[in-house]
């Protein structure tokens, strides 16, 4: 999230050690779709796989562009199948409306690996991997019910500024921070959804600020969105209170690390998924397991744990943050 | 013979107007009634009453000896009563047959029987004396004199006890007014009874039985016979006392010329067009409808490009309406409605529309003068209502005429082009229009004058061109030429020496 | 006498077809440009074929709401709802309560909701006098939140397998949903063009003032056409469902625009009385072939939207283009040379 | 020449006003909604003018675009792309380069973006003759487009302090970007109402015939008027970027059918030839009062939006019934009984 593009990728490349699965083996073509990006975390999802899969010699990506709705990703892949990769990966605009063509995929023989939102049906894919909406939502519900806990405070006003709130990730991250902000008694007193866009988080967060006179803390889904409801938050000359972001953006973690802002944390769902899923990716079409494990395969399904990234531990994050 | 409608105390109120106040009306089986008034009288309200697209507000109509109140225009037509209304009804992007048809297709099960519905189209069209008219054509490639048969077809596709006719003939030449009467006589031959609305008095006199005349929403004067003097009519309706009057002239061009055509073609609608206008000149063009007339004027004014040919204005090339506009060249079109008037603008800025920019300082727009100004040509043209803050709209056909008008004498225009100026215009208002035209010849206007009553452009112009299928085949003083004579050239081009079209 | 000179001739061409043969041309050239750009897969007629019916297939849901939506607009209206009425429908027939009665219940449903929507919007815009634009608009929102509301903003599954297998099944080689779409745009074509209800229609937009002194009750006519553009969406919910075997609120989004595009495109006047069921079926085959194009050159969605504005104003200038030079042409031609 | 006294009164009431009165009354009763449902934010007089002032500040980017679509309309034209100019002055006013010349460079880039789009879009359509509607979708699509590619669809910060003040200003007390919106709206009642420009407008969109007839130049005004709306946004892309102290590909969204709305609802014409400043910015303003009522009522997504669609009927109902009875009354009093 800013004005530097690119450089920043998270790639991981061990060729050192005793890792047999770094040396260069069979070639593998792997598919690659995911969204039209008009989202600083899409954007890194792209970026990261392309960057990763360049970091292997024996890889070849062929990203297709899955336009800008379910139906458009549909009939990209639809081509992409009939050009027979060794493995596709995916991140779908929704899981469930492109289950059809990760079932699709499979029976054509092209194992299917499913970035972030879930099929229904596990006959769909071959690995899933993906982070945790509900458990960002828990960690950033957690956060602040500790930091007000510690304050003191017994009747908080709490605000949330969801992302788009049709999507199911956003129910998901919404039940987790009020499943955990119930453990402390506490509950949403205002949530003003966004759409993931600076503008549009820039509107929520002054609607919200205005309807709630006096806050004590706010958690705001997505730190791209945050550049505008942390100008908001200026423009409407506040700050008695604390807000948590979300994602994890190179801004938003460095402002974490300044400690100049309202914005005291953020919790992590990191873009550092698509590198791994390339990786994994690479390790299915060669038949091999991940060496740690005993396993001779890959398993079927991870999920990365969310983090929460605060002014203490922003240094081991700076290089994470998109 | 028994009345067949009955009208009395008939009143009907818009916003701010009172357009029919008391109206009394008795028509009988079989009989042409004619409606005359001035414009604005209240006629096309009546018969919209009539047509159930307007409800009276009081009074009472009896119909066949009922009390009648259509609620639509569909109970209108059931109950035997089909009309033809004066603003050209009918859908653009249909054929003949389905305008013909509209509302009481031939189907099954709602799928149209096209054939049928053609076939019948043709047949009504034959009656009327144009088989040439393919049913299957779009109307919108007709010219309006088609159009109006279209309508008229429409009105005889139903069973109709009374047929109500909004001044048909505005849009119609000499000969298919001619066609048309033959038609009515056969209607009221079979016992149909006719309404017929028309400014033209000769009309009126020739196809009318009896007459009923309005003034500002009321009868004047019911059932009088058609042959009474054109004096008492025109009096009864204004208070004047003749149809056609002419202001008295003495020619006195002379000066070099103001506009000069010189062959001026555009295929297909005319060619080899050369003509002169000089300042103080009224020149005339007579000819058939379709034979290209407003094709050649709007040519001049710039608004359709030549192929061939070059108009100048004082010497300077014009090229473009804004350039003839600037030089002092204005067009009063023909289509008034879809060519000059913003109708939902008050007067005011409909007559200045070409002038504003004169009138604005520094860009910025002088709303007071332009008002006082276009109150002054309200009063010379005897606008009414004489209220220009008014939208065009509410305005009747003739007095929008003299918005259009208007619109030349507020700027500094040397030449003006008018299209058809008098088309649904009152006697009265016409004779205004007469005297408008005439001052401004005198102040050294040139005038060029399309109109397809010869007897306007005899009386009106200084010279007369006679143009056909797109050439102009005669020239010839005013004073030299008669009503005949101008007739057999327009049709037959018969004093033509070659014969060439 | 309407001389002959007065009337024109009578058209040895005809306006629809020219355009239409327009949007054929811009189709080719799009063809064309598949082929020049990926010629090794354009040389596998197995392909080719297939690739054709999954535009086909991908065109066939937008394609039944533009059949209705093209009705709308000739009859003098818009309608922005109709992605969210498709929306709507998706998610009530998805519910679990309806999927508990079958695919039967499910069609009706969806069929229903589409129907009940365009009656609102109908009844709002004939009776309440409504600007079409507003209101419809209105509906979008109101159909939006009230699908979010009943799905609970989730995606809703289908596990009803025959409403998942229409967008497999394949009658003759052909998808049932090409078929579907192909049977649509029948209808409207004979709707339009050889009924009562498509004479009024264009009677309706084209000059409401004359539909309405011909005896034509232009309210009720104007709600039918609501209705009508609701049924499409219905049939294109339960299409949309099938496809992504799944229905939610978000589903749809901006068809509204796509529709309204693809039938003026197709040589529908936006403000009415004129527009053809086939040029708009043209419309959307060159919206879901600009995709597919784009697909198979695998072009970066930025650049894809860069080039596609650029290529919907070419394929409109072409269509223009040709149309007028052909008609200079025949004018010439009719009128040979005056001197 | 007549005495003043002879002439008829000039009309007692007047369209425009009426409907105004008609939105003003829409915006006492969304404000009474918000007094009655949260007294306790009400009866503290500080919220309440910062409450006004917000709602204020809301509107003001969407309210500046609204006042050049409006012109737009009233010329008899549309234009889709006004999100998209703002997302593409925005980003292109936000580049690195950009950014290096300071908030006088910004501010400049984003004018000459916004003028630049919109003449394109002027000349399409006044020269090109394509359809507003076509020409415009595809500036729309094409500009997102470009918009993203130039920002490798990153999100980008602005650093530049000046142009974040812009936000943050208050000269008097009142936002200077409310300032802004009072100063185009002040200025495009000027323009529509005071100038020959103005009444250009007015005619090219009534009766564009007519308007070339009295020797109207119609397609260099519409290019005009074209260029007037980008203008507008890019006014509105600097105002936005301050406010979000950033600009990416996808801000602005669907602004285009916001300020299209809130001009028709303010009684502009969507035909053209009618339509009016004030009522546009009144129906910028309901919008944004109605956000604002959700928010502080904190009502659900969903909710909202159903609620919403029922909000905007009910708006132009009111609207229609109060100017309709208005007459009427009028009408009554003038005419005395019928039997
Ligand atoms: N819809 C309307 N709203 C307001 N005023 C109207 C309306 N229709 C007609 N009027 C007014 O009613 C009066 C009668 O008009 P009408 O059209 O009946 O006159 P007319 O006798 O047919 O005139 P013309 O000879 O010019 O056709 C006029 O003052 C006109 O301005
Ligand atoms: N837009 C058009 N498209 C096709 N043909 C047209 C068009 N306008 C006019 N024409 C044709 O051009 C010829 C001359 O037209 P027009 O009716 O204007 O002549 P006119 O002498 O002015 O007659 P009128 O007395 O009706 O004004 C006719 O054949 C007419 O049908
Ligand atoms: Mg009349
Ligand atoms: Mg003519």
């Amino acid at each position: 999230t800013s004005n530097d593009t690119g450089d920043n990728a998270q790639v991981r490349t061990d060729t050192g050690g005793d890792n047999g699965n770094a040396a260069a083996g069979p070639k593998v073509i792997i598919g690659f779709s995911a969204p039209a990006a008009d989202h600083g975390w899409i954007a890194a999802i792209t970026n990261n796989a392309k960057a990763q899969a360049g970091a292997y010699s024996d890889v070849e990506l062929r990203p297709v562009e899955a336009g800008s709705d379910a139906a458009a990703q549909r009939a990209a892949l639809s081509t992409l199948i009939a050009q027979k990769p060794n493995v596709i990966v995916m991140l779908p605009h929704d899981g469930k409306e492109l289950n059809a063509t990760g079932l699709e995929a499979m029976r054509a023989g092209i194992p299917v690996i499913n970035l972030d939102r879930a099929f229904p049906s596990a006959a769909a894919y071959r690995l899933q991997i993906k982070g945790d909406n509900y458990g960002m939502g828990l960690a950033a519900g957690q956060y602040i019910g500790e930091q007000l806990k510690a304050k003191g405070v017994s009747n908080p006003v709490i605000g949330e500024i969801p992302g788009i709130d049709s999507l199911e990730l956003t129910q998901e991250r919404t039940a987790g921070f009020n499943a955990a902000l119930a453990t402390f008694g506490f509950k949403v007193a205002n949530r003003r959804p966004a759409e993931f866009t600076a503008d549009s988080g820039q509107a929520a967060a002054t609607s919200l600020l205005q309807a709630l006179p006096k806050l004590d803390a706010l958690w705001n889904h997505d730190d791209d969105q945050g550049i505008g409801v942390l100008a908001a938050i200026k423009q409407a000359n506040r700050s008695e209170f604390f807000m948590v972001g979300g994602a994890g953006s190179k801004a938003a973690i460095d402002a974490i690390a300044r400690d100049d802002s309202v914005l005291k944390a953020t919790v992590t769902y990191s873009p550092s998924m698509a590198s791994s899923a390339i990786s994994l990716a690479r390790l299915i079409g060669q038949g091999k397991g991940l060496s740690d494990l005993v396993e001779l395969q890959v398993p079927k399904e991870i999920t990365l744990a969310s983090e929460t990234i605060t002014k203490d531990n922003a240094s081991k994050y700076a290089k994470l943050g998109f | 013979m028994t009345a067949i409608l009955r009208l009395s105390e008939v009143v009907k109120t818009f916003p701010g107007v009172r357009a029919l106040d008391g109206v009394h009306l008795e028509v009988r089986e079989g009989e042409v009634h004619c409606l005359l008034g001035q414009n604005g009288a209240g006629k096309s309200t009546l018969i919209k009453v009539l047509a159930g697209v307007h409800h009276a507000d009081a009074g009472e109509i009896l119909w066949q000896g009922e009390p009648f109140a259509p609620a639509s225009p569909q109970a209108a037509m059931r109950a035997g009563i089909a009309t033809i209304h004066q603003e050209l009804d009918l859908v653009d992007d249909l054929s003949v047959a389905e305008n013909v048809f509209l509302g009481h297709e031939p189907s099954r099960f709602g799928f149209t029987r096209r054939h049928g519905a053609a076939a019948r189209t043709r047949t009504i069209l034959t009656e009327l004396g144009h088989p040439e008219i393919p049913p299957g054509r779009l109307t919108r490639d007709l010219p309006a004199a088609g159009k109006q048969i279209v309508s008229m077809a429409r009105a005889l596709s139903h069973d109709a006890r009374l047929i109500v006719m909004d001044e048909p003939s505005a849009v119609l030449a000499h000969d298919e007014v001619a066609n048309l009467f033959r038609i009515i006589r056969e209607l009221t031959a079979n016992g149909i009874a006719v309404v017929y609305i028309s400014h033209r008095l000769a009309e009126i006199r020739e196809i009318g039985d009896r007459v009923t005349v309005l003034k500002d929403g009321r009868t004047t004067a019911a059932g009088l016979p058609a042959r009474t003097p054109t004096r008492e009519l025109v009096g009864r309706m204004t208070g004047r006392a003749f149809e056609y009057v002419f202001p008295p002239r003495e020619a006195k061009a002379g000066a070099a010329p103001l506009l000069e055509v010189c062959d001026l073609s555009r295929a297909g609608e005319f060619a080899g067009v050369s003509l002169t206008v000089r300042p103080g000149e009224i020149v005339g063009i007579a000819g058939l409808v379709g034979s290209g007339r407003s094709e050649l004027l709007e040519t001049i004014f710039g608004a359709r490009v030549a192929d061939r040919g070059t108009v100048t204005l004082d010497g300077r090339r014009i090229t473009g309406v804004g350039q003839a506009v600037a030089h002092g060249m204005g067009m009063a079109p023909e289509e008034r409605k879809s060519q000059a008037l913003l109708l939902d603008e008050p007067v005011f800025k409909n007559m200045t529309l070409a002038s504003f920019t004169g009138f604005a300082r520094a860009g910025f727009t002088a709303a007071g003068r332009e008002r006082a100004a276009a109150r002054r040509t309200a009063d010379n043209l005897e606008l009414r209502p004489r209220d220009v803050d008014r939208p065009v709209r509410t305005l009747s056909g003739g007095n929008q005429q003299k918005v259009v008008v208007g619109r030349w004498l507020l700027g500094h225009t040397r030449l003006l082009l008018l299209d058809e100026p008098t088309r649904g215009v009152d006697v009265g208002a016409r004779a205004e229009l007469y005297q408008v035209v005439h001052d401004l010849a005198a102040d050294g206007v040139g005038v060029l004058l399309v109109s397809s009553e010869v007897p306007e452009v005899l009386g009106l112009a200084d010279r007369v061109l006679v143009m056909r299928e797109g050439r102009l085949i005669h020239e010839a003083p005013a004073g030299e030429l008669d009503e005949d004579t101008v007739l057999d050239l327009v049709m037959a081009g018969s004093l033509m020496e070659g014969e060439a079209a | 006498m309407i001389a002959e000179t007065a009337l024109p001739k009578a058209p040895k061409y005809d306006d629809n077809l020219l355009r239409n043969l327009g949007l054929v041309g811009v189709l080719l050239v799009l063809v064309v440009i598949g082929i020049v750009t990926r010629p090794e897969l354009y040389s596998d007629p197995s392909w080719v074929r297939d690739n054709i019916l999954t535009i086909l297939q991908q065109a066939s849901a937008i394609g039944v709401v533009t059949v209705g939506m093209t009705f709308v607009i000739i009859g003098g209206g818009i309608d922005l709802s109709v992605g969210a009425i498709i929306a709507l429908a998706g998610v009530w027939s998805t519910t679990l309560a309806t999927q508990s009665y079958g695919a039967g219940g499910m069609i009706f449903t969806a069929l229903v909701v589409g129907v009940a929507v365009g009656l609102v919007n109908g009844v709002l815009i004939a009776y309440g006098k409504l600007v079409p634009f507003i209101a419809t608009l209105a509906m979008l929102v109101s159909a939006r939140g009230l699908a979010a509301q009943i799905s609970g903003k989730q995606t809703q599954v289908s596990a009803n397998e025959t409403i998942n297998s229409l967008a497999t099944a394949k009658p003759l080689g052909i998808p049932l949903l090409v078929w579907i779409l192909a049977l649509v745009v029948g209808a409207g074509w004979v709707l339009l063009n050889r009924t009562t209800f498509g004479r009024r229609t264009v009677a309706v937009g084209g000059n409401p003032e004359a539909a309405r002194l011909a005896g034509i009750n232009v309210k009720r006519h104007t709600v039918l056409l609501y209705v009508l553009s609701g049924l499409c969406c219905g049939i294109g919910a339960i299409m949309l469902t099938s496809q992504a075997t799944s229905a939610q609120a978000a589903m749809a989004n901006l068809y509204e625009l796509d529709a309204i595009a693809a039938a003026i495109i197709g040589g529908t006047l936006l403000s009415g009385g004129r527009g053809t069921i086939v040029g708009a079926l043209f419309g959307v085959l060159v919206f879901s072939t600009i995709t597919n194009l784009f697909a198979i050159n695998n072009l970066a969605t930025e650049v894809q939207n860069m080039v596609k504005g650029g290529i919907i104003v070419a394929a409109v200038l072409l269509q223009q283009f040709r149309y007028r030079s052909f008609t200079n042409l025949l004018r010439r031609r009719n009128v040979g040379n005056n001197s």
